[in-house]
């Protein structure tokens, strides 16, 4: 048996990168939200941190299927996942429909309709979020969350 | 993958019991539920999300559509048994001001 | 609130494809697990087989790490999962040692001692169980699973 | 990630009790919570995996370690609280028949 107690070190210490390539089909997404609940365990976020992270990555999913692919399935969307020593990255990148920055932006809460909320969920969770679209290069989603203080040492 | 559904009627209302996880692509199976109840003009309509441990906006604007198509018969639209992450996205959306929200059935019922 | 019942489709009509790239870091490890769980259900495995693959798919990614890569941490593994209409596909990809095939091979089981287990194991759960060792092209594990015939049609 | 471990000694005899996935990662802590008791020539060792979901080839190869070190000085393992998925991997290997596994720890006391 070879012993791997050397290969043990502290996560915290070094960036870990994982990436999820999956394909714009909607039943693809309870994939990526139960890998991302267990990159936010391996970041030592608790529950409820995690579950409103899985929140923001799921609509920033779900965003790019309706509106970077307009629904068409079986396109590219590549998730990876950075576990910084302080904080946890998130970058999604497609190849569809670049947007007009201007136009990504949630109704007005007080505007009770169907629809509407997912890049305000994103933003309320996500201490930095970036969009970046572009023509050859495809459309690019940057999120960072800072990770729990008392953990990190 | 998908969610499991199933509907009560009792007297006029109606329950509606989801079990599962409510995104993008399980949404649509509760949008055709809540339609077909809303077009037997059942009320209260009673959804409960007791079994239901993930739920994103998309879900949340199925609702939003349920309970305003209640309002056009003047029915209403109750929920019961939000979990934490579940009841967290109806407070960040302030969703919860707008909502009937109870514990559970029968506090929706002696409501 | 765009429509997205067109893109409703049975998963098992159609390949899907879901890519992981982790490092051989085994803390890692419990994300591909959790992945592989979800897309066990979308290939519509019930609770016990489920296990199983999980199983065999972190036997063959420690395998990569203990034997390829020596314990070397931050190498990369590629997991590809293929939903096909009749059997579920694993692809393990490293860029480790290539190993002689025919050392490939456990313990016989009434030899008790420690370890020795995993490729028994792999090969007891996957129907399908081929290595293939290149020099420049990297490690490959090709494994596959017929899927549960009920829900396939 | 990591396991939670909690050892309780009574009488000469160990409790090991185990939370978590034990995997190539985790299982070097339930290797050295066992050489911690072995070390101490407990016995019996009772392992109680009750609440242990999953476990690979490096765990069952921990607890083979155990068995063996217990054997030279002529201590005993048992295993208790095997769940569905775990005692399936005993059974693949046809480990089930090395070790002495009992429902739960009144019966491995019991025995
Ligand atoms: N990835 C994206 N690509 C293109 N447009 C987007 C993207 N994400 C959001 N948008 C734009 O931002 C708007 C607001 O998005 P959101 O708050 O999620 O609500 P909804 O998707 O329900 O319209 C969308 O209607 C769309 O115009
Ligand atoms: N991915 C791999 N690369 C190189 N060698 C491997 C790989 N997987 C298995 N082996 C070889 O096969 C042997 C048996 O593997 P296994 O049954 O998993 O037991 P163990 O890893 O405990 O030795 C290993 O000892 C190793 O020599």
């Amino acid at each position: 048996m070879i012993n791997i107690e050397g290969m043990e070190r502290r996560i915290s210490f070094m960036t870990k990168t994982i990436e999820l390539h999956l394909t714009s089909d909607p039943p693809l997404l309870s994939v990526m939200r139960a890998a991302v609940s267990k990159v936010c365990e391996l970041a030592d976020f608790e529950h409820m941190e995690t579950s409103k992270i899985i929140l923001a990555i799921d609509e920033a999913c779900s965003n790019i299927i309706k509106h970077a692919y307009k629904g068409k399935s079986g396109q590219s969307i590549i998730i990876t996942c950075k576990i910084k020593p302080t904080r946890l990255e998130f970058i999604l990148e497609d190849e569809g429909e670049p947007a007009d920055i201007e136009k990504i932006k949630s109704r007005p809460l007080h505007e009770i309709r169907p629809g509407g909320l997912g890049v305000y969920l994103i933003t309320s969770v996500m201490d930095k979020v970036k969009y970046s679209f572009g023509v050859d290069r495809g459309n690019r989603l940057y999120m960072s969350k800072q990770r729990p203080k008392d953990k990190t040492t | 993958m998908s969610l499991d559904i199933s509907v009560i009627n009792d007297q006029g209302s109606a329950q509606l019991r989801i079990v599962g996880e409510v995104d993008m692509y399980s949404s649509t199976q509760v949008r055709r539920a809540l339609l077909e109840l809303v077009k037997q003009k059942q009320s209260p309509v009673i959804v409960d999300l007791n079994e239901v441990s993930y739920m994103d906006s998309s879900g949340v604007a199925t609702l939003i559509e349920g309970l305003q198509m209640c309002g056009e018969y003047g029915g209403t639209l109750l929920i019961v048994g939000l979990r934490d992450n579940v009841r967290e996205v109806f407070e960040l959306t302030r969703l919860d001001k707008i909502f009937k929200i109870y514990q559970n059935i029968e506090a929706a019922m002696a409501r």
